[in-house]
């Protein structure tokens, strides 16, 4: 709609500098939703601020990084919180100076501390693949959690839903046990390994993410046991719905992570041009569960059609 | 027996195999200059971290006026009124001479400053380690030098300063003049000699002879980890102490 | 041959400096300037100059506010810190005690008796503080390990505490130290001012009394300052009950920060605490260094990462410019220190 | 008086021991076993009878074999800390040095020349040593921030390379550490002989040759050192490249046990080395300790990972535990030291 | 001039205002002893120190055998045949006895093991540390011992040792004998004169009056920071030397 503002040298938006505010891009979940955003914003002639938390849940970084962006006077943020409620005051701070805030895969407490969000329900992946794994799951099940960080959001979420998917509740007797990763390869083969070394009838894991789940294979194939158990993780990278396709994932809940920095800057485009103000409260991006072995009753999408859509490098 | 001030008695110490003392006895009398000589190695250093609390003993015992006593740290042996110039020295090579010479016993101001805030003197600190390194002979060309950055001479005034400064009941020394010019070394010893007149008996180790029977009241020889002789300057010449010492002679030679 | 004889007449050319030597001449400011702190402000002063001349928005006032705004946390930090470092330790656990520290505090808080919940986050910091210094000074045990062991259980305890769950904070004293007078654009916060007020008291502590002696002492030579009677246990002890107090007031700080207490975050303000004290020229060795230079080597951080932003990079190439600055800034405190002192 | 007089004649009681002392008597390997890893060691016996009684299934040649082959990669970063840390030096960078020499294997063995990939891991590795050494010895600038630049530098470098994406790694040669002889369900991975032999090697090299002498002798006392004439600097800079090299060892090991480049893995592997070799009975302070101590070292790490794991302990648990046991195992350490020299 | 050794010209080194060395010459000729003497803190370990490159001197010049050298470090001057045993020893504590007495010239075992694997040879160097030890008339109980655990004295006797051991050209000892017992002393000093009767030139830093007459040639005499005088113990008594190395007495009266 803006698009005055285009190589026509249009003095209106030419000298527009948005901020981006990411979690920390040693995740490429993370790294795809900046690129997107940073893309889409480019492709508008605008500028970029960028910056990044150091670790997860590190919301000191990313106030800082507002500071700073308030201080540069940027036109609108693109925020993707650390933590719920850490960002409200300088959020506010930012909307009381006329920049338009949008959050973008999390959400802040209360949601309306934000203009918009556009975000992704990781309560409602980890269900899915609970639900997949319920349903295609052998007789006696013995769970393993291959957790991260619980206090981390989409974590918990997806780690909870994964549960109310299968429908059982922590410290349920068909989970074998549980570890804790840092969301790596590396972390989730040891964690499994050592799981496996006290549970080795293990034959469901559930996994934070797709990194952790090459390295629970990894375990698994190091003992033989990689046709014996069912791994079922979140985020439908390029990689890990490659690995569904390989059977090395039973199944994966999709997320679409340049979609939401798309909207986003659709959104500001609009703000932007005729100040109209994207709908306040949680816009889902959506999730669509991936594999090659649907079962009855849960829409999935194959691996095929996944490959087409994921996001990162194919 | 109340005459004498500090003793031991069976003092040894092993570490690991190698003997440091062995079935050590030591005796100091009230008032006395006891010089303590001994060959390289042979333990006094060792004696005499026994008896300040530096080096707790495998066994043996050690008595105050009669009063058995088991120091655990340095701080219990200056609590019992001894205070002692170790040969390694002591000081804190980061702080300056004056925080060295008032280390553990800092001045601080009079009034509200002093007992609220606990502001240190300073001035009244630096004038007073000026004084004492003064008297000691020492010319450092600024007070305020850190401990590293003095001579070797300088730093050891430093040590021995600080034990002139807050001597009480008993001094000791090891080889306080080891690093000392021809004039310092004489201000050392009058220094001693200035502590016996005051009624205080000092402990002091030494490889000078003419210094020690210059100065000592008695000589403790000290040989492969315990006393083996006592003598005194006046009985006994410097030729045969030092013969007993290194082993060329028999104690029992001495008579 | 008396002091007079000393002082006076021996004294020539080389001596006429045992009392009032030149330093005193100068005064004491400008010999705390002349030594310890020079390296430090010439990387800061540096620092600044390159990103005012670089960046539009560097140099003003509230942009100047503001750096000093996001220097509380670590800066508080830094500063038990520096104690810990200065006795020759390292404290890995200290942002870790105080997001317990805050966590307790937002917990609590909730039930309004936000007076009570500070007290109890105090509370909080001396225990494990106490933990900390026992194991250290009692048990003789190396500070990384003991810390680092504490870090762990700590960053667990904090999750399991609150269910990993955050609390916002709402009461307005609990944040009261994020306001503060304003001068138009520009807030000189409470928090801010008790960084530098606590700056200032540690400081006195450490050069103007006679604990500061013995931790400077300890630091550079335990079993010197043994020999010399000085209880090595109690000062070590000491240390980190202190530095557990200036971590409870970091907690404070960092619920005025973020009104949030929340057990995940602040989890490498350890390591960004041990930088800003190395920065500011204290040795890890023990026995040199001070809490002004903190101060400053925490500036230096966070102007860095203010700096980096406001000239727009971007943020990966952000961590490759502070990594070179930071090893640029040491280098500068070391340039002006080998200078001064050949 | 002569030597005859001195050895003969004169030694008596105390000197029966000049030349042929108690320690030669035992032989070699019961000197290194009473002196310097027998803390470790007797940590390590503690942690392995204690999980063998509380749980079932750690105590199995299974798991022990699992037990060494999770140790290989932080095992062999902690031989190179070993060095950095002989010296008085800490490296923080390791970790990251390693990741980087891992990916850019990765990216350059999809081309399929896999031994020139591993020899330009190799060069990566080189070249980060190079810049750190040269930083420390070079420019006196302290080994804390030095590896802290560089870590925050490289552990954005390794994004930029990678685009934040890890490689599968395929060529059976990068991930031929992994195998290696199985005895019934036992492994003895090429990986865990590489890292045993690597301890060796440099077990060799710092305790029989000049090399190894000088390391200690200027992590021991610097000054010192320079004053006998030894080239401080140069000494400095060769433990830097050996670190390098055998990081570069480290990546091969990494690629073997996932096989997977993965910028964003590792990210604690600097902070775990240096644990194990701490609990390994090194001295941060330079000068005391060995690799064979950090070998045993790392190994308490990983057994007390897996024999939480192994109990059932609760994820957050397990972290409390962690921190209390690593403590412990120092405690152990410590005790078991200072009984041998009382 | 060749039988000039060791000169040099107008060296001065200040730290911040501390005058260390104030335009100071000095002189060392082929095949003697060289005595330097002074107050504490005179400057004379900095001297030293200057002349072998553990200091570099702000102004003035160094010349080896009439040639100017630039010494940037102590290896630098130990390439060009000078040794020193420096005032603070520069032992390595965590090393034990054999180790620091070989540092830096460690040998290596015969054969393969030797030149491929650069196997150090233990078993010798502990024999040649033992006689080293035992050629100074120092006791230790083990030559593994670690040298922290020394005795004051056998620790200076592995610094003096070490000396003895690499001597080639120059040999500088900074109060080699200060922590030494009267045996071991007069076993340094036959040391000292060993070492020129194998014709390489010897300074020897002490504050031993009598030591210094008994084997100097020559005595440079040290105050505030530069030579004032240069004496010959057979034409000059202690007693002279002594007054104008304190200032007691100006060094024209010297004759
Ligand atoms: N911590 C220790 N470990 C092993 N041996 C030690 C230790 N401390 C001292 N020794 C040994 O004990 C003996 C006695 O040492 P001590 O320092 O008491 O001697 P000394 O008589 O003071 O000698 P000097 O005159 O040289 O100062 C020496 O052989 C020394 O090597
Ligand atoms: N690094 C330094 N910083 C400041 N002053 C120094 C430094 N090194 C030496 N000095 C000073 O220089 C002067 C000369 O010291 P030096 O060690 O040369 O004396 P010395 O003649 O060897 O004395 P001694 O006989 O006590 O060993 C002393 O006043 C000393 O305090
Ligand atoms: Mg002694
Ligand atoms: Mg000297």
């Amino acid at each position: 709609g803006s698009d005055d503002s285009g190589s026509s040298g249009g003095e209106g938006t030419s000298d527009v500098t948005i901020g981006i505010v990411e979690l920390n891009l040693s995740n490429p979940f993370f790294g795809t939703l900046q690129k997107a955003t940073e893309a889409a914003a480019t492709a508008k002639g605008w500028k970029t601020m960028k910056a990044e938390a150091k670790v997860p849940g590190d919301s000191a970084t990313q106030v800082t990084a507002i500071e700073n962006m308030i201080a540069n006077k940027v036109k609108a943020i693109v925020l993707d919180p650390a933590n719920p409620t850490a960002l409200n005051p300088v959020v506010k701070k930012a909307r009381d100076q006329g920049i338009l805030v949008i959050t973008v895969n999390a959400t802040l407490t209360p949601i309306e501390g934000a203009d918009a969000t556009f975000a992704t329900d990781n309560t409602a992946a980890g269900k899915l693949i609970g639900q997949w794994a319920k349903a295609s799951a052998p007789a006696n099940p013995r769970i393993a959690m291959l957790d991260f960080d619980l206090s981390d959001g989409p974590a918990g979420g997806r780690h909870n839903g994964f549960l109310e998917g299968y429908g059982i509740k922590d410290g349920d007797p068909s989970i074998a046990g549980s570890a804790l990763t840092k969301g790596t390869v590396e972390t989730g083969q040891s964690a499994m390994e050592n799981l496996l070394s006290a549970h080795p009838d293990i034959n469901v894991v559930y996994t934070i993410n797709e990194p952790v789940a090459r390295g629970a294979n990894t375990a698994l194939k190091n003992k033989g046991l990689a046709d014996k158990a069912t791994v079922v993780s979140v985020d439908g990278a390029c990689s890990g719905v490659q690995d569904v396709k390989d059977g090395i994932i039973g199944a994966t809940a999709m997320q679409f992570p340049s979609k939401m920095g798309e909207l986003a800057v659709d959104a500001i485009g609009k703000y932007l041009a005729d100040g109209t103000k994207p709908q306040s409260g949680l816009n889902d991006s959506g999730t669509v569960l991936i594999t090659d072995k649907p079962v009855d009753g849960l829409e999935s999408q194959t691996s095929e059609w996944g490959l087409q859509n994921c996001w990162g490098e194919k | 027996m109340t005459d004498l001030i500090l003793q031991a008695r069976g003092l040894t110490k092993h570490y690991g195999h190698v003997v440091a003392m062995d079935n050590c006895d030591f005796d100091l009398r009230a008032g006395e200059i006891l010089a303590v000589i001994g060959d390289n190695g042979a333990g006094k250093s060792t004696l005499i971290k026994a008896l300040t609390g530096a080096v707790i003993p495998d066994s043996g015992e050690i008595l105050v006026k009669g009063e058995p006593v088991h120091f655990r740290s340095p701080l219990d042996a200056r609590r019992a009124g001894i205070e002692t110039v170790y040969q390694e020295l002591g000081v804190a090579t980061a702080l300056d001479i004056t925080q060295n010479l008032y280390l553990g016993r800092e001045q601080r101001r009079k009034g509200l400053l002093g007992t609220v805030f606990r502001k240190l003197d300073k001035p009244a600190m630096r004038q007073g380690s000026a004084r004492q390194m003064a008297d000691l002979g020492i010319r450092v060309q600024s007070i305020r030098q850190k401990v590293d950055t003095l001579s070797g001479g300088q730093r050891q005034a430093v040590a021995v300063a600080r034990v002139a400064a807050w001597a009480t009941s008993v001094v000791i020394m090891d080889e306080p003049t080891a690093a000392l010019g021809v004039r310092e070394t004489n201000q050392v010893l009058q220094l001693i000699e200035r502590v016996r007149e005051n009624g205080l008996p000092v402990v002091l180790i030494s490889h000078n002879m003419p210094n020690v029977w210059q100065v000592a009241d008695r000589i403790h020889i000290h040989r492969l980890g315990r006393r083996i002789a006592v003598v005194e300057p006046g009985s006994t010449t410097m030729e045969e102490a030092v013969a007993v010492m290194t082993g060329a002679k028999q104690p029992e030679a001495l008579a | 041959m008396g002091s007079a004889e000393l002082l006076g007449r021996e004294v020539t050319k080389l001596d006429d400096a045992v009392l009032l030597d030149k330093e005193d001449r100068a005064g004491p400011l400008r010999a705390a300037l002349s030594s310890q702190i020079a390296g430090p402000l010439a990387a800061l002063v540096l620092a600044v100059v390159i990103f005012s001349a670089t960046t539009d928005s560097f140099l003003n006032p509230g942009n100047l506010s503001l750096i000093a705004q996001q220097s509380v946390v670590v800066g508080t930090l830094a500063l038990g810190q520096t104690l810990v470092i200065l006795t020759a330790g390292i404290d890995l656990s200290n942002g870790a005690i105080m997001v317990l520290a805050s966590v307790v505090i937002g917990n609590l808080a909730t039930d309004g008796n936000v007076l009570g919940a500070l007290l109890a986050g105090l509370a909080v910091c001396l225990v494990l503080g106490l933990l900390n210094g026992v194991l250290v000074a009692q048990f003789s045990l190396p500070p990384f390990i003991v810390t680092l062991g504490v870090l762990s259980v700590l960053t667990a305890a904090a999750r399991l505490y609150t269910d990993s769950q955050s609390y916002p904070i709402t009461s307005e004293f609990l944040t009261a130290l994020n306001g503060g007078p304003a001068f138009g654009g520009v807030t000189i916060t409470y928090g801010v001012m008790l960084w530098i007020g606590l700056t200032a008291i540690l400081g006195y502590a450490l050069t103007q009394t006679a604990w500061g002696v013995r931790v400077y002492a300890v630091g550079d030579n335990p079993r010197a300052a043994a020999l010399t009677g000085i209880k090595v246990k109690r000062v070590l002890l000491s240390v980190y009950l202190t530095a557990a107090v200036v971590y409870a007031f970091a907690a404070w700080q960092a619920l005025g920060r973020t009104p949030t207490a929340d057990p995940s975050g602040y989890s490498t303000a350890n390591l960004d605490s041990i930088t800003a004290v190395v920065i500011g020229g204290t040795s890890l060795f023990g026995g040199r260094g001070g809490v002004v230079g903190t101060l400053i080597g925490a500036l230096i951080v966070t102007v860095l990462a203010n700096g980096l932003t406001q000239a727009g990079i971007d943020s990966l190439y952000q961590q490759v410019g502070t990594g070179i600055l930071v090893v640029i800034a040491v280098a500068v405190d070391h340039f002006v220190r080998t200078r001064q002192t050949r």
